[in-house]
C-alpha cells in the first residue's frame, strides 16, 4: 500500500509544481515587506503606496506579516524570506531585539535590510525609513492635545493592547512631553482596546463616566479613534470631549465632518510604503549606499538622509479643512 | 480444557493485526505529511535570480521548520498526556507567557544567574500546573473551566507584573545559544524538545504512569477500582504540563531574545489540534507521542510549505491559508476517524442509538 | 431558595460590585453613559443566552467569536451594497443557522466531540474571514446605524430586543416542552431518549439556534456603529462561555438557568468599567477576571462536596 | 375469550454472543398482575426492554391486544399505553419531581407550553394518591433512593397506561412504602390495567399476582396461575436443578480467621454493625436481596467507601482502610459486580487488565517489562483456561464468562489474602459459570479466604460453606452451607428473622 501511495503522492507533487514553479520564473527582483500587523489599516494604507512603487519600479512585492502583532511570527516569517531568497527586506519591528538577530543571518546572507515605521538594532539593518521618530510622534500628539484643550484639563488614552512595544514607546514619550511642557494637564487613564474598535468605544464611555471633568481622549491604535469617536458621540459630548489621536483618514473622515474627532495625526502611510520600496530597490541595485545624502524616488522626489535614517517628513495633522484630500 | 487452542502462534497473528489497527491513523498521518512535505517540495522550491536553490526544499528551511516547531511541539507534548487522561488544559499558553516575563524578572530584575533563573522558573511552572491539579483532583472540578480560569488569571498575572509594556532583553549570548543557534547540527532547542518528547514517550509507552493515565481515561473508576492511585496519577499530568510550558518559556525566552507578556498567546489551539490530528481522542484513553509528533510536524510542514508557494506569496497570506488548510485538516481527520464506525452502525440501525451522543468530554 | 443559591450568589456578588460602585464610583449610575454601555453589551448578552443552551445541552460551541466577525462583516457588506435592513437581518441570522447546521451536523451525527468540531469550524472561518477581507473595515451607509431611529430609542431598542430575547428565552426554557428538552437531553441523554425525546435531533437543534442567535447578535452590533471592524468577535467565545459557567450552568449538562448566566455576564461585563471608575490600572482586568472564573468554580466544587456526603 | 392485551411470542435477543432470550412466549391480560419470576440473568430485565422499547427483538412478535406492532421505539410504547417502572429509577436527578413526572407522562410536542401549576398540581394529585410526602419541587437528586422509587411508581400511575411494568419495585421500599405500593397496583387492576410484576419476593407474589411465569436462562419454564402451585414450587422452577450436585465441593477444612469484622458501619452506605469472621480457605456466602447492603460492605472493605465505626481485622492486623490502595497494600482484592464500569476495561488488551494491580511488584523500577508482563498474562490465561485470542486481543473481545475470568486473573496476580467476588457469575453463560465455581473452589482450596456475594441462591447455597445472610444494611444470619434454599431466602425476606 505505502510505494503506490508514495508513487501517487511524489508523481501529483511533481506535476502541480511544475504548473506552479512556471508562473513564478520570471526573475524579477523580490522586495519582501513586513508590517506588524497584516489587518492593520495603517499597514494595508502602507502597501498601497508599496504596490505603486513596485509597479513603477517593476519589481515583485512580497507583503506578509502575523495578523495580530506577534514578534515570533515576525520572525519566523522573516527566516522564511531568507530561506526564499528574497533580494530585499523591509521590516516593522515588533521587537527591537527579538527581530534583530533573524535580520542580521539575512544581512549574512547577502540580502539588503531595511527597517520602516519601527526600527531594529541599527548593526541589523542598513536604513531606517524613518516616517518620525517615537520621540517626534509623542512630542506632536501631546502638543496637539494641548492645543486642542488650551494646555488644560484631564486627558485619558486608549491604546491597542497593554503589550504592543511602539504604542508603550509612543506611550512614554507623550508622558514625558506632558511632564516637561503641560503641567496643567494631566492622564487620568490609560486603556487597552485589544485593537477591537468596539471595545475602544466601550472603555471610552466608561472613561467619560468615570471622569466627568474628562476634556480629550487621546486614542494612539488605529481602531481606537473612530470608537472613541463614537462613545463620545453617543454620550453626546461631542465637541466637549475632544477626541484625537493616530489613525487614517478614511477611518475617521465621517467623526472629523461631525466634529467629534478634532484632529487625525498620521504620515502620509501611502508615502511611507512607496519610499521603502524606492530605497529597496535602490539598495539592491547599489544605487544607495552608506553616506548618501539623499534619495531620489520616482513620483514623490527626493528624501533626504540624515546618517543611516531616510526622513520621510513631519507627521501630518488631518482636519476638517484637508482630510478629504486624503484617501488611505 | 482447552488449554491448546491457545498455543503462542495463533497469539501472535492476532498481535499484528491489531497492531496494524492501532497505527492506522498514525500512518494515515505519516503518508499525509510525506505527501506534504514531497509537494511543498517540489512546488516550493525554486532557483532565485543569483542561481541559488531557495525556498521549502533547502536544509536551512527544515531547521527552520524544527526551530518554530519546539514551543508548540513542547507544549502539544504537555496536552498529549492531559488529553489522554480525558482532561484538557487551556492555561499552557498563558502560562508560557507568565512563566516567560518571571524568567525576565528572576534574571534582570532580582539579578540571578541564568541557571539559577531557569531552575526557579521550571519550579514556578511546576507550581502553576499544582494549581490546576488540586483544583480538578481535590475538588473534582471540570478541567476545561479550571483552565479557562487560570488561562485569563495567568496571562492576567503576566500583563499585571509587567504592567504590560516591560520587556526583558539583552539576554547573554551563551542563553541565546539556546534558541539561535545550533548544537551538533540541529537547531538547539530541537534537542531539548527531542529529548523531552523521548522523555514523555518513555513516560507514556514505557512506564506504569502511562498505563495509568490511559486506564483514567478510558473508566475512571475502573482504574480506582483496581487499586490505581487516580488522583495522584491526574496531578501529575497537570504539574507536568506546567512544567513543560516553563520548558517551551524558556525556549521562546532565547529564540527571540525576549521575555514579554505576550509570549504564547493562542498557542494553547495549535497545541490542542497537534494532538488531536496525531490520533489522541479528546475523550481519552488513546493517543501517542509519535501520532502528537506526526501531528505537530504535518501543521509545521503545512504553515511554513505554504509560504514558499509562489502563488501563496502573491496572495500574501500564507498564515490564513495555513489556519484555513489545518482546521479542514483537523475536521478531515475527526470525520475520518468515525467514518468506519458509522458505516458500520448505518446497518444495523437501531443498535447504535443506544450510545448516545458523545459529551463534552473534559 | 436553597436550590437556587448558586443563581442567588452570583447576583450577591454582583449587588456587592454595583453597591460598591454606587459608594465609590457614583457617575457609573449616570444614565446615558450606562445605557451606552449596556447597548455595547447587548449583542454579547444575546450570544450568551445561545451559549447557556448549549451548555445545558452538555454541548460547547467555540466557534461563535469567528461566526460573529463573519456574519457581521457579510451583513456589512450586503447592508453597504444598498440591501435593505428587512433582507439583511434574516440573511445574517441564516447565515448564522447554516453554521450551527455544519457544526450540529458533524456533532450530533457524526457524533464528534463538539468542542473539536468548533474549534476547528473556528479557526476555518477566522482564517478564511482574515484571507478573503485582510482586516479591513466595511464602512456603512449612515441610515444603518440605530436602524435609522435616534440615538436613544436606537439604544433602548436594542437593549430592549436583547431582554426580550432573554426573558423570552428564559420563559421558553421553562415553560416550553422543548427547553426542558435541553435539560433533559444534558442530564442524561440516554434516559431522555427513553422518555421518547430526540437527543440527536436536539444537539442538531441548539447548534442551529446557536449560530442564528449568533447572526442575531452580529446584527445588533451592526446596528451600533457605522462601521465594521472584521476582528469584532475576537474573544467572544471565552467571554461568553466564562460568563455562563460564572452563572452557575453546569459545563457538565443539565443544571442551571438563563437567569443565572445573565447575572454572571453582567458580572464579568462589570468588572471592566468597574475598574476604570475605581481608576484602577487596567493590567489587573484579565487577572481579575480569571479571579471571579476560578472563584465561581471553586465554590461550586466545594458546594458539590458538601452535598455529596 | 378476546385476545390478551399484550402478546409476546418466540421473543430472540442476543448480545454479542450472549443470547438472552431464546424464544419467550408471554401474555398479560387486562386487569390481571402477571409475575415474572427468574434467578438473576435470566432474561427478565431483557424482556421488559424489549416491550418498552429501549431494545428492538432480533425475532419474535410483539402484539398489543391482538394487533401486531414492529419497530416500537420508547416514545412509541409510551403512546401505545406502555408504562414501566426500572429497577433503577430511570429519572433526570437534576429536575424536580414534577418536572420528571411530566417529561415522563406528557408525550407533547416540541412547542408546547409547560404548564407548571398542572405539573406541581398533578404531580402533588398522584404523590398524594400513592401517599408519599414528597413536594414536586424538590430535585430528584436530593430524594433518597425509596423517594425515588415513589416517583417512578406515582409516574406509572399517572401514565394513565394500559400496561404497567414494575421491575422489582419494592426492593429498596420500607415496610409502610411497600404497603403504599400494594395498594397502587390494586387500584390500577381494578381499574383494568395489566400488570407485569417482577419481585423476589414470593410471598408478595402469591399476595398481589393472578398469574406468574418464571423464566430461566431465557426462556419460559412455565406459566401458572398463583393459587396452583406454591413457594416451593416456584422455586423450584426457577433454579431448576438440583442444588448439590453442580458445586463442587470443599475437600479440606478451613485454618484459622484471616478477616474478622466487628461492628462495621459506614453511615454514607447505609451499612451498620456488620459482624463476622472468615478463614483461611473457607469461602463466605453472602446472601440477600438486591439492595441488602452487600455491595456496599465490600466497598467498604475495598477502602471505597470507608468504615465509621467498628473494626476489620486481617491476619492478626487492624486495617484503616481509607482508599483502594490500602485495600490493596493489605492484601484485599476484590472484583466487582459492574464488570463493563469497574472491572475490565474493554478497549486495553487483555494482559493489561491482568496485570493492572500488580505494577507495583511486576514493574519495580516503573518501567514496563513487557515479556514479564505478557508471560504473567499467559500465566493467568491459561490457568484459568481463558478462550481469547491472546493477551493483546482487548479486553471488549471477550465473551462475559472470560472477561470475569479476566477480572478475577488481576487480582489472583495480586497474590491477596481475602479475594472478595461480587455477583461473579452474573451474565456468564452456563459453562463458564461452572468454570468459574470451579476455580473459586480451587482458590479456597490453596488457602485463600473468599468471600462470595451473588443474588444467584443457588450459587450462595452450593458455594459457601456458611452463608451469612444480609438485610436491610446489616448481617442477618449466618447459616452453615447447602442449608435450605427456603431458609435462607426466608432470612433474605426477613420473615423469618
Amino acid at each position: 500500500m505505502k510505494n503506490p501511495l508514495l508513487r501517487f503522492c511524489a508523481a501529483g507533487a511533481v506535476l502541480l509544481s511544475s504548473l506552479l514553479t512556471a508562473s513564478a520564473a520570471d526573475s524579477k527582483l523580490i522586495v519582501a515587506m513586513l508590517p506588524k500587523s497584516k489587518g492593520n489599516a495603517y499597514f494595508i494604507s502602507c502597501k498601497a503606496g508599496a504596490d505603486k512603487a513596485a509597479k513603477e519600479l517593476g519589481i515583485q512585492l512580497l507583503f506578509d506579516g502575523p495578523t495580530d502583532s506577534n514578534a515570533a511570527k515576525q520572525n519566523e516569517i522573516v527566516e522564511n524570506w531568507i530561506t526564499l531568497g528574497v533580494d530585499v527586506i523591509a521590516v516593522a519591528a515588533e521587537n527591537k531585539e527579538g527581530i534583530s538577530t533573524a535580520l542580521r543571518k539575512a544581512q549574512k546572507q547577502g540580502i539588503k535590510v531595511l527597517t520602516y515605521d519601527a526600527d531594529a538594532m541599527a548593526d541589523a539593518r542598513s536604513f531606517f525609513i524613518n516616517q518620525a521618530t517615537p520621540q517626534g510622534i509623542g512630542q506632536t500628539l501631546m502638543d496637539e492635545a494641548a492645543r486642542l484643550v488650551g494646555a488644560e484639563g484631564e486627558f485619558a488614552m486608549i491604546v491597542g493592547s497593554l503589550t504592543a512595544a511602539n504604542q508603550r514607546e509612543w506611550q512614554k514619550y507623550v508622558e514625558v512631553r506632558l511632564k516637561e511642557k503641560f503641567p496643567k494637564m494631566k492622564l487620568v487613564a490609560v486603556r487597552p482596546c485589544d485593537d477591537l474598535k468596539d471595545k475602544a468605544q466601550s472603555e471610552a464611555t466608561a472613561l467619560l463616566s468615570a471622569n466627568p471633568k474628562l476634556k480629550l481622549i487621546m486614542a494612539i491604535c488605529s481602531p481606537g479613534v473612530p470608537g472613541a469617536a463614537e462613545a463620545v458621540k453617543q454620550a453626546g459630548l461631542t465637541g466637549k470631549v475632544k477626541v484625537m489621536g493616530l489613525g487614517l483618514p478614511n477611518e475617521n473622515k465621517r467623526y472629523v465632518h461631525a466634529g467629534v474627532t478634532d484632529s487625525v495625526i498620521l504620515w502620509n502611510t501611502g508615502d511611507l510604503g512607496y519610499l521603502t520600496i524606492y530605497a529597496g530597490v535602490a539598495l539592491a541595485k547599489d544605487e544607495l549606499k552608506k553616506g548618501a545624502k539623499s534619495l531620489k524616488t520616482g513620483a514623490l522626489g527626493s528624501f533626504a538622509i540624515e546618517g543611516d535614517n531616510i526622513l520621510l517628513g513631519q507627521p501630518f495633522i488631518f482636519n476638517q479643512s484637508n482630510i478629504d484630500r486624503f484617501d488611505f | 480444557m482447552s488449554t491448546a487452542a491457545h498455543a503462542p502462534a495463533s497469539f501472535n497473528r492476532y498481535r499484528r493485526d491489531w497492531r496494524a489497527l492501532l497505527t492506522r491513523h498514525e500512518m494515515l498521518l505519516l503518508y499525509v505529511l510525506i505527501a506534504e512535505w514531497l509537494f511543498f517540495y517540489f512546488a516550493g522550491t525554486s532557483t532565485n535570480r543569483r542561481g541559488v536553490i531557495v525556498g521549502f526544499g533547502t536544509w536551512d528551511r527544515q531547521f527552520d521548520i524544527l526551530r518554530h516547531s519546539c514551543e508548540i511541539g513542547l507544549l502539544a507534548l504537555a496536552l498529549t498526556p492531559v488529553i489522554i487522561t480525558a482532561g484538557i488544559d487551556l492555561s499552557v499558553g498563558s502560562l508560557l507567557g507568565l512563566c516567560a516575563i518571571l524568567f525576565g524578572k528572576l534574571w534582570h530584575d532580582a539579578g540571578l544567574s541564568i541557571p539559577v533563573a531557569i531552575g526557579l522558573t521550571l519550579g514556578i511552572g511546576a507550581l502553576a500546573g499544582a494549581l490546576n491539579a488540586v483544583l480538578i483532583t481535590a475538588l473534582r472540578l471540570p478541567p476545561l473551566i479550571v483552565t479557562l480560569g487560570t488561562y485569563s488569571l495567568f496571562r492576567g498575572l503576566a500583563e499585571a507584573i509587567t504592567r504590560g509594556s516591560i520587556t526583558y532583553t539583552d539576554f547573554p549570548e551563551t542563553f541565546l545559544f539556546i534558541g539561535q543557534e545550533r548544537w551538533l547540527g540541529l537547531p538547539t532547542q530541537a534537542w531539548i524538545f527531542l529529548l523531552v518528547a523521548l522523555a514523555m514517550g518513555l513516560l507514556l509507552h514505557r512506564t506504569t504512569y502511562g498505563r495509568a493515565f490511559r486506564t483514567i481515561g478510558l473508566a475512571p473508576e475502573g482504574a480506582r477500582y483496581a487499586g490505581l492511585p487516580v488522583e495522584r496519577r491526574l496531578a501529575l499530568v497537570y504539574v507536568l504540563a506546567g512544567l513543560i510550558a516553563a520548558i517551551a518559556a524558556i525556549i521562546y525566552t532565547a529564540r527571540l531574545g525576549q521575555a514579554k507578556a505576550d509570549a504564547g498567546t493562542g498557542y494553547e489551539l495549535f497545541a490542542i489540534t497537534a494532538v488531536v490530528l496525531g490520533g489522541t481522542s479528546i475523550f481519552g484513553g488513546t493517543g501517542t507521542i509519535v501520532g502528537t509528533l506526526l501531528g505537530v510536524a504535518a501543521i509545521a510542514v503545512l504553515k511554513n510549505g505554504l509560504a514558499c508557494l509562489p502563488v501563496v506569496m502573491r496572495l500574501n497570506a500564507a498564515e490564513e491559508m495555513s489556519g484555513l488548510f489545518t482546521g479542514a485538516l483537523l475536521l478531515a481527520a475527526l470525520t475520518a476517524s468515525v467514518l468506519p464506525k458509522i458505516l458500520s452502525n448505518l446497518r444495523p440501525r437501531r443498535h447504535s442509538s443506544t450510545q448516545s451522543i458523545p459529551p463534552l468530554s473534559p | 431558595m436553597k436550590r437556587y443559591f448558586r443563581e442567588l450568589s452570583v447576583v450577591g456578588a454582583l449587588l456587592a460590585v454595583l453597591f460598591g460602585l454606587a459608594w465609590f464610583a457614583p457617575a457609573f449610575f449616570s444614565p446615558q453613559p450606562l445605557l451606552s454601555l449596556v447597548t455595547r453589551e447587548a449583542p454579547t448578552l444575546v450570544v450568551a443566552c445561545g451559549m447557556a443552551c448549549v451548555i445545558i445541552t452538555r454541548q460547547i460551541d467555540i466557534s461563535v467569536g469567528s461566526m460573529f466577525s463573519v456574519c457581521s462583516v457579510c451583513a456589512g457588506l450586503l447592508v453597504a451594497r444598498g440591501w435593505p435592513l428587512v433582507l439583511v437581518l434574516p440573511a445574517s441570522i441564516g447565515l448564522g443557522a447554516l453554521f450551527g447546521v455544519f457544526n450540529g451536523f458533524l456533532v450530533a451525527a457524526l457524533r464528534l466531540p463538539s468542542i473539536v468540531v468548533t474549534m476547528a469550524t473556528m479557526v476555518t472561518l477566522r482564517q478564511g474571514l482574515n484571507l478573503i477581507r485582510q482586516g479591513e473595515f466595511v464602512n456603512l451607509p449612515d441610515r444603518v446605524q440605530w436602524f435609522g431611529l435616534s440615538q436613544t430609542t436606537g439604544q433602548l431598542v436594542l437593549v430592549g430586543a436583547a431582554l426580550g430575547l432573554l426573558v423570552a428565552l428564559a420563559w421558553a426554557m421553562r415553560h416550553v416542552a422543548a427547553g426542558r428538552y435541553l435539560y433533559a437531553v444534558g442530564t442524561d441523554a440516554e434516559a431522555a431518549r427513553l422518555a421518547g425525546i430526540r437527543p440527536q435531533r436536539v444537539t442538531l437543534l441548539v447548534f442551529v439556534f446557536i449560530g442564528a442567535l449568533t447572526g442575531l447578535g452580529a446584527m445588533m452590533n451592526l446596528a451600533q456603529s457605522p462601521q465594521v471592524q472584521p476582528l469584532t468577535g475576537n474573544g467572544l467565545e471565552l467571554k461568553v462561555i466564562a460568563a455562563v459557567v460564572v452563572g452557575g450552568v453546569a459545563i457538565s449538562g443539565g443544571r442551571g438557568n438563563l437567569w443565572g448566566a445573565f447575572a454572571g455576564f453582567l458580572l464579568l461585563a462589570c468588572v471592566s468599567p468597574a475598574l476604570t471608575h475605581l481608576h484602577v490600572e487596567a493590567y489587573w482586568e484579565k487577572a481579575v477576571q480569571g479571579a471571579i472564573i476560578l472563584l465561581a468554580v471553586v465554590a461550586d466544587g466545594l458546594r458539590s462536596r458538601q452535598s455529596n456526603r | 375469550m378476546s385476545s390478551p392485551l399484550l402478546a409476546l411470542r418466540q421473543i430472540v435477543k442476543n448480545y454479542g454472543g450472549v443470547r438472552a432470550l431464546r424464544g419467550v412466549d408471554f401474555d398479560l391480560r387486562a386487569g390481571e398482575v402477571h409475575a415474572l419470576l427468574g434467578e438473576n440473568g435470566a432474561g427478565k430485565s431483557t424482556l421488559i426492554k424489549i416491550v418498552t422499547g429501549a431494545h428492538a427483538p432480533d425475532g419474535g412478535t410483539i402484539s398489543l391486544a391482538g394487533q401486531p406492532v414492529a419497530d416500537l421505539t420508547p416514545a412509541s410504547a409510551r403512546a401505545l399505553g406502555i408504562a414501566c417502572i426500572y429497577q433503577q429509577p430511570a429519572l433526570f436527578p437534576d429536575l424536580t419531581v414534577a418536572e420528571n413526572l411530566a417529561l415522563r407522562l406528557d408525550a407533547t410536542s416540541a412547542h408546547a407550553r409547560v404548564d407548571w401549576t398542572a405539573r406541581r398540581a398533578r404531580a402533588t394529585a398522584l404523590l398524594d394518591r400513592i401517599g408519599a410526602a414528597i413536594a414536586p419541587d424538590t430535585e430528584v437528586c436530593t430524594l433518597s433512593m425509596p423517594e425515588q422509587q415513589l416517583v417512578e411508581i406515582a409516574c406509572a400511575l399517572g401514565s394513565g397506561a394500559r400496561i404497567v411494568i414494575m421491575d422489582e419495585p419494592t426492593a429498596s421500599l420500607t415496610q409502610k412504602e411497600q404497603h403504599l405500593l400494594y395498594a397502587v397496583v390494586r387500584d390500577l387492576r381494578k381499574n383494568g390495567v395489566g400488570v407485569i410484576y417482577i419481585s423476589h419476593r414470593l410471598e408478595e407474589i402469591s399476595a398481589l399476582a393472578d398469574r406468574v411465569t418464571v423464566l430461566r436462562d431465557g426462556q419460559s419454564v412455565g406459566t401458572h396461575a398463583v393459587g396452583d402451585i406454591n413457594e416451593a414450587g416456584l422455586i423450584r422452577l426457577m433454579v431448576g436443578r438440583e442444588v448439590a450436585q453442580i458445586y463442587p465441593a470443599a475437600e479440606s477444612a478451613p485454618g484459622a480467621p484471616v478477616l474478622s469484622l466487628r461492628g462495621v458501619g459506614c453511615t454514607a452506605s447505609g451499612v451498620h454493625d456488620v459482624s463476622f469472621d472468615v478463614r483461611a480457605g473457607e469461602i463466605f456466602g453472602l446472601g440477600g436481596l438486591v439492595g441488602a447492603g452487600r455491595t456496599e460492605l465490600a466497598r467498604i472493605l475495598f477502602g471505597l467507601t470507608p468504615a465509621d465505626s467498628g473494626q476489620i481485622t486481617l491476619a492478626g492486623e487492624t486495617l484503616l482502610l481509607r482508599s483502594p490502595q490500602d485495600a490493596v497494600a493489605h492484601g484485599i482484592a476484590y472484583v466487582p459486580e459492574d464488570r463493563r464500569r469497574h472491572g475490565v476495561v474493554l478497549e486495553l488488551p487483555i494482559a493489561q487488565n491482568i496485570t493492572m494491580a500488580v505494577h507495583r511488584r511486576l514493574f519495580p523500577t516503573t518501567w514496563l517489562r513487557f515479556g514479564a508482563e505478557r508471560a504473567l498474562a499467559l500465566d493467568y490465561i491459561r490457568d484459568l483456561a481463558v478462550k481469547c485470542a491472546g493477551p493483546d486481543a482487548p479486553g471488549g473481545s471477550l465473551s462475559g464468562g472470560n472477561q470475569q475470568k479476566i477480572a478475577l486473573a488481576r487480582w489472583l496476580a495480586t497474590r491477596p489474602k481475602l479475594l472478595i467476588l461480587d455477583e461473579p457469575t452474573q451474565g456468564v453463560d452456563i459453562g463458564a459459570k461452572s468454570e468459574i465455581h470451579k476455580i473459586i473452589r480451587r482458590l479456597a482450596q490453596e488457602g485463600l479466604a473468599v468471600i462470595l456475594i451473588s443474588s444467584d441462591l443457588p450459587e450462595v447455597i452450593g458455594m459457601g460453606d456458611r452463608i451469612g445472610v444480609m438485610a436491610h444494611g446489616t448481617l442477618r444470619t449466618i447459616l452453615p452451607g447447602g442449608s435450605d434454599p427456603h431458609t435462607v431466602m426466608a432470612a433474605a425476606l426477613g420473615t423469618a428473622a
